[in-house]
């Protein structure tokens, strides 16, 4: 048996964390196409609607949310020495409290297109496109609701007074926002295309 | 490296910290263990009274009647209350038994400890686990005492059944949501449960502990928590689902024109068959949740009592992952009858039989092992040798039923019982038990008696088969499961052997007391165990008994060997410890 | 059909029997009699196959049928329930109790009558678990199994409701629970006869109910001691 | 120990396989056209899994009678071969066992799900509720009326949910709680459910097919011998599941013609 067995990098249980996590919310969401798949095929039942159009205004805020997470990401992470050694400059900081807004926004944004839904009538009961696109919606929106956990976390992390020691998984949190992202992109076409 | 093992806690102050609500994933897998112990022990009271029921149906149970007025007044079991009694087990047992013990219990505790790393990853999210597991079981016996009673629709929960409400009976009502709302809690703890245990196992291996180097155990926990994010990811949306139909008046499930209980139902369009195909995309990856630890175990702890390197260790890995890999093609088999295309029977037939090559590997490298060792004859390895024949004699019987002509017959019936229980029940228990006499020196720092361990297999070993291979002979004889009386006239010729199935169930039960004792008085007041005194060469052997806080002291053990070093010879004797720089020869 | 005849008249002597318990009626009582009965042609009852249950199949040497129109010579009407809907102040509900029975995977009797809040004892005299499922609206709907052997349930109905009741373990078992708030009331037997007795001087509105063909009403005023005869007549449909 | 372990394995599997062997609780009779094929499958699978069964017990028995430490200093001694001629036997012969057994299983699955119905087979159509199973015969007029589910009324018999008023074709449904069927004539059931999944399971027919809500499932079969048997519920549907029966009664052709003469009297 080999000796060497030293990791080239050493590893960021965080990041890593986040990779696992990323695959099972893919596998949950992956049956859940598949349910809606199925349970469209051939229901005389299935009612198709018009998505309100404050879904894609939503999703312009997200994927901003994005961008700004990123550029302070890579400012903090520009500091010599690496994250939590400094006291990161303000613009970094600031763009998290950003971040933070805009995925708020795209909250209530959700929600309130749910309301605009129910003025037309359409209840998670109503039919089963509607329910799946109530489903989709609130499931990703848990998912987000994490996400901003996450964000808080860092930043409770990120402040001045916050312990030294390990690195605040700054970098985990944006992977997994990003990912937020795509995941809604891939629902939004979904939603498009069958509801 | 040190950097990311660096102990993410101080050690806890105060008996709170310590032992309830502790970050130290040792502490919570004994909790893990200890919910399974709990909850085995209600399982089996469960299957007494099934099994009482059958063999007398009409005998009043005393105090039965006490303990539930509806469901058995008087003490005589009602069919309702009899099928809750079944769904109750069954959930028990998959979820809270066979899912927490082997994996979720023994995996937190040696996991971390094997691969030598202070902690879980994610210490927080490691005592959400078990807490929303703990949450999940309180909200699962809840169901026993709701006005219209416990679930009676199965552990597998078909639709429309599980989904239409109170009209299609007692224990449809608020039970069978409980029981939803459970699973799908239990899903969310195993999944973070999952999630730790791969990136402990990927991120957190000390020095020199390289994959190949990883003791067999681990390699089944690590595949196994593969197989439940994939597996629990699938189901716990699916149970979301249903809950919505029940509560919310969806119709993902339920189709139109459903009249039940001169009701017509407000549903429409639903696909009964869906649920099905979501749940067994789960339920048959679970089975292999609850057996491959237990092959893990068997691994790890036959070469112990051998005195002899496992036969062949990177084809019994290659096998694992073959048959994680192949256990989300297989679903299928278990709807051949279902009315789904019968075209696709054989696609679902075919790598259903394939499974058995990687299986039967396994066991041939068990026997392969034993061959020209020096068997020491303790509890652990008498419940490694009994796993090993029990493991036979269900997995054979698999062989008929992943036959869809021949599942057209035995579909349904005792024979089916007979093997799952055989080959994910008791295969999984006696997994389990050698687990618990390997390891509770270590756990405890106390040794269990022997001698009691040895009464507690002969009589579990023996009974065990007097249970479950006499309902394969019922089920050759189409005998139907589920059945809470035997009311046909076919079937009452079969009432004999079903009491003696009974009688032999009561006394493996009360067998299980000995096992229970031996654990309480252990823990109370056992002799004092040594480090290591099996002479085994794995990690959690090189520490102290039981481990200190951080696992080792402060000093993360560097790995010089693989876990297999046995049969040589050494300064230490006929093995090798992972952890010692010497670099003796191996046999 | 004779069996349940019988039943009737018990069930109507309990009633009997609960007047004179709760004290004499009233010196000057009057009754109203009569006869129900139908105009063209009813639906025919069908024979019910016990197959699936030997032990109550052999119970019955000439098949029984469904009740749900059940005629007697004459277009006579059989389970019709005439009672007083409006015009009697109630009274409170008789101690006695009302017996239901399971007797060969049948109701006894097909329609039983009780007033609010007055004991129902269910018996299952049969040789195989049987489950009464009253399918309740305004009362608490329940659901329970009574195995072979099982001590007789013990309930009453708190709001008074025409209640289904049915076995899901034998499709064929279909009964009545008549939830009423008056005590004088009557079922009609296989000659359509009924007598509401003890009704003191003053105006009422008599109803008659049939499960299929719904109900009729009609207002009679009692004077004195005497008895009126009032007749219904219902329409029926083969199908 | 290790000698006391041998001896009851040994025990245990001789007897088992015994009493598998002496057929003292097997399969009915079977009564059906295509029984025998499954019968011969199941034997086949019976005596090779069997061996199997018999050889890695007596295996494992022999292995732990041999192998027990003595404390004698004896060394351990690898398995002849090592691990790969082991695994190449495995494979080979589980490998070939099973494709054995699919491509024959296979064959005898699509000879009874797979093969279309005989066009002039006889058509019932069969529903299957709590806790109960009943069965529609056209009648003289050849047709099966429509069923309408909110017409479903027990208490009047009505249980398909027939509309005789307005559909002709429903008023000479037979519909009966017995399934009676003429020997040797193709049979063709259209499985339909009421309320819950239910099965159709007659073990001498060898037979058994799940009811599922909202689907109407086919399922045929050909009955050789005459006599009376019990269609039983495999799928758990309920309180009375245990109770959820009905009778199969097979007849020759002419007592066939008198029974749904007398059933269609009685509707």
């Amino acid at each position: 048996m080999s000796r060497t067995t030293t990791q080239p990098s050493p590893p960021q249980p965080a990041r890593t964390g986040i990779w696992i996590a990323i695959g099972t919310i893919c596998m949950s969401f992956a049956a859940l196409t598949s349910a809606m798949v199925v349970r469209q095929s051939g229901a005389p039942d299935w009612r198709h609607f018009q998505l309100p159009s404050l879904l894609y205004v939503n999703t312009v805020v997200l994927l901003a949310s994005s961008g700004t997470l990123e550029w302070s990401r890579r400012r903090i992470a520009a500091i010599p020495g690496g994250p939590g050694s400094l006291v990161p400059p303000l613009q970094g900081l600031f763009g998290l409290y950003i971040t933070l807004a805009l995925g708020l926004l795209f909250v209530t944004g959700q929600v309130i297109a749910w309301r605009q839904l129910a003025a037309q009538g359409l209840f998670l009961a109503t039919a089963p496109s509607s329910a799946f696109f109530y489903v989709f919606t609130a499931l990703h929106g848990v998912h987000v609701v994490g996400g901003l956990g996450g964000l808080v976390y860092v930043l409770s992390r990120l402040r001045p007074t916050a312990s030294p020691g390990r690195p605040a998984p700054l970098g985990a949190a944006a992977l997994y926002w990003h990912f937020m992202d795509g995941l809604w992109l891939y629902l939004l076409v979904i939603l498009a295309t069958r509801v | 490296m040190t950097q990311t093992t660096a102990h993410h806690h101080a050690p806890p102050q105060g008996f709170l910290r310590t032992h309830v609500f502790s970050l130290d994933h040792k502490v919570i897998g004994k909790q893990y263990l200890d919910l399974a112990l709990v909850a085995v022990c209600t399982g089996m009271v469960l299957s007494w009274l099934m099994r009482f029921h059958l063999a007398w149906p009409e005998t009043p149970i005393p105090g039965l009647g006490r303990v539930s007025p509806t469901g058995a007044a008087g003490g005589v079991i009602t069919p309702e209350y009899y099928l809750a009694l079944m769904t109750m087990h069954g959930t028990l047992m998959v979820f809270f038994v066979l899912t927490t013990a082997p994996f979720a219990g023994f995996g937190n505790y040696f996991l971390p400890i094997q691969v030598g790393a202070e902690d879980m990853a994610f210490p927080r999210i490691n005592m959400t686990s078990f807490w929303v597991t703990l949450v999940a079981f309180l909200v699962l016996v809840a169901a026993f005492f709701v006005g219209d009673g416990p679930p009676l629709s199965g552990w597998t929960a078909y639709a429309p059944l599980s989904a239409v409400g109170k009209d299609a009976g007692p224990g449809q009502g608020v039970g069978q949501t409980l029981w939803a709302v459970s699973i799908t809690l239990f899903c969310v703890a195993q999944l973070l449960g999952a999630l730790n245990f791969i990136t402990t196992t990927l991120d957190l291996r000390t020095k020199g502990m390289s994959l190949a180097r990883m003791p067999y155990s681990t390699w089944a926990w690590f595949i196994t928590s593969v197989i439940g994010l994939i597996a629990f990811a699938v189901l716990m949306p699916a149970c979301i689902l249903l809950i919505l139909d029940r509560v919310a008046g969806t119709s993902f499930f339920i189709p139109a024109g459903l009249v039940i209980s001169d009701r017509l139902q407000p549903h429409s369009g639903g696909s009964p068959l869906l649920w099905q195909h979501l749940f067994w995309f789960f339920g048959h990856p679970e089975v292999y949740i609850a057996i491959l630890p237990g092959f893990g175990i068997i691994s790890h702890i036959l070469p112990v009592f051998a005195r002899k390197p496992l036969l062949g260790p990177r084809v019994l890995i290659t096998c694992l992952v073959a048959i994680a890999f192949l256990s989300y093609t297989v679903w299928g088999h278990h709807m051949f009858l279902s009315g789904m295309n019968p075209f696709s029977a054989t696609l679902f037939s075919v790598p259903t039989l394939i499974i058995t090559i990687p299986a039967t590997i396994v066991t041939l490298l068990w026997i392969g092992t034993i061959y020209g060792a020096r068997l020491r004859f303790t509890t652990p390895a008498l419940f490694c040798l009994g796993f090993v024949s029990v493991f036979v004699s269900g997995g054979i019987s698999g062989f008929f039923l992943a036959q869809p002509s021949i599942d057209t017959y035995l579909h349904g019936t005792y024979f089916v019982v007979g093997h799952f229980h055989f080959v994910m029940g008791v295969a999984a228990m006696f997994g389990i038990f050698a687990g618990t006499y390997f390891w509770a020196p270590k756990m405890f720092g106390r040794l269990m008696s022997e001698t009691l361990g040895k009464w507690h297999f002969w009589l579990t070993f023996i009974g065990v088969y007097c249970v479950f291979m006499p309902m394969h002979y019922l089920g050759l004889a189409g005998n139907v499961r589920r059945y809470s009386a035997f009311t046909d006239d076919y079937l009452k010729p079969m009432i004999p052997l079903h009491r003696f199935i009974t009688i032999a169930a009561l006394f493996t039960g009360a067998a299980q007391l000995i096992f229970l004792f031996n654990l309480v008085r252990t823990r109370l007041r056992g002799p004092k165990a040594p480090d290591n005194p099996w002479e085994a060469t794995t990690l959690e052997w090189s520490t102290t008994s039981p481990p200190p806080f951080d696992n080792f002291g402060g000093r993360p053990p560097v790995v010089h060997h693989g876990p297999n070093e046995y049969g040589g010879n050494s300064a230490a004797g006929d093995y090798v410890m992972q952890a010692s720089p010497d670099s003796a020869g191996v046999a | 059909m004779r069996r349940q005849y019988v039943w009737i008249v018990g069930a109507m002597g309990l009633v009997g029997s609960a007047l004179g318990a709760r004290g004499a009626p009233p010196a000057m009582a009057g009754a109203i009699s009569g006869k129900v009965t139908y105009t063209g042609t009813p639906p025919k009852m069908k024979p019910i196959d016990m197959a699936k249950e030997p032990s109550c199949a052999k119970q019955h040497a000439t098949p029984v049928t469904t009740e749900n129109v059940v005629t007697g010579p004459g277009n006579a009407l059989g389970y019709v329930v005439v009672y007083i809907s409006a015009g009697d102040p109630g009274s409170s509900a008789p101690s006695e109790a009302v017996r239901y029975d399971q007797k060969g995977c049948q109701y006894i009797p097909h329609v039983a009558v009780m007033q609010v809040n007055q004991p129902l004892e269910i018996y299952n005299d049969d040789q195989t678990s049987h489950n009464i499922h009253p399918l309740a609206k305004v009362n608490p709907e329940w659901n329970k199994s009574q195995p072979i052997g099982a001590p007789p349930i013990h309930t009453t109905w708190e709001k008074p409701e025409f209640i289904p009741v049915k076995c899901n373990v034998h499709p064929w078992m279909h009964g009545w629970f008549l939830v009423l708030t008056t005590s004088h009331y009557a079922v009609t037997g296989e000659d359509g006869g009924f007598s509401v007795k003890g009704l003191p001087p003053g105006t009422y509105t008599l109803t008659a109910w049939q499960e299929q063909f719904g109900t009729q009403t009609q207002d009679v005023t009692i004077s004195g001691t005497e008895t009126k005869t009032v007749d219904f007549v219902f329409k029926a449909r083969a199908y | 120990m290790g000698k006391l372990f041998a001896v009851v394995v040994v025990l245990i599997t001789l007897v088992s396989a015994a009493i598998f062997a002496s057929h003292i609780w097997w399969l009915p009779v079977d009564i059906s056209a295509h029984g025998p094929a499954i019968d011969r499958q199941l034997s086949e699978t019976m005596v090779t899994s069997g061996a199997l069964f018999v050889l890695s017990q007596l295996a494992l028995a022999v292995f732990a009678w041999r192998y027990g430490d003595r404390r004698d200093g004896r060394k351990v001694t690898a398995f002849p071969g090592g691990v790969t001629p082991m695994v190449v036997l495995a494979v080979v012969l589980v490998g070939a066992e099973i494709l054995a057994l699919t491509f024959v299983g296979s064959k005898v699955w699509a000879g009874i799900y797979q093969a279309p119905p005989d066009p002039n087979s006889l058509q019932i159509d069969v529903q299957a509720e709590q806790f109960a199973f009943y069965f529609r015969y056209p009648g003289a007029d050849g047709r099966f009326g429509s069923v309408h589910p909110e017409r479903i009324d027990e208490a009047s018999g009505n249980f398909f949910g027939l509309d005789p008023a307005n559909d002709t074709t429903a008023r000479d449904d037979i519909v009966v709680p017995t399934l009676g069927i003429p020997v040797n004539r193709p049979v063709l059931l259209t499985l339909r459910a009421k309320d819950v999944n239910h099965a159709f399971y007659v073990p001498e027919l060898r037979i058994q097919q799940d009811f599922v809500p909202g689907l109407v499932i086919p399922l045929h079969f050909t009955a050789t011998d005459t006599g009376k048997h019990e269609i039983v519920c495999t799928q758990l549907c309920g309180l009375g599941h245990y109770n959820m029966r009905a009778y199969v009664e097979v007849m020759s052709q002419p007592q066939f013609d008198q029974w749904l003469k007398e059933r269609a009297a009685e509707q």
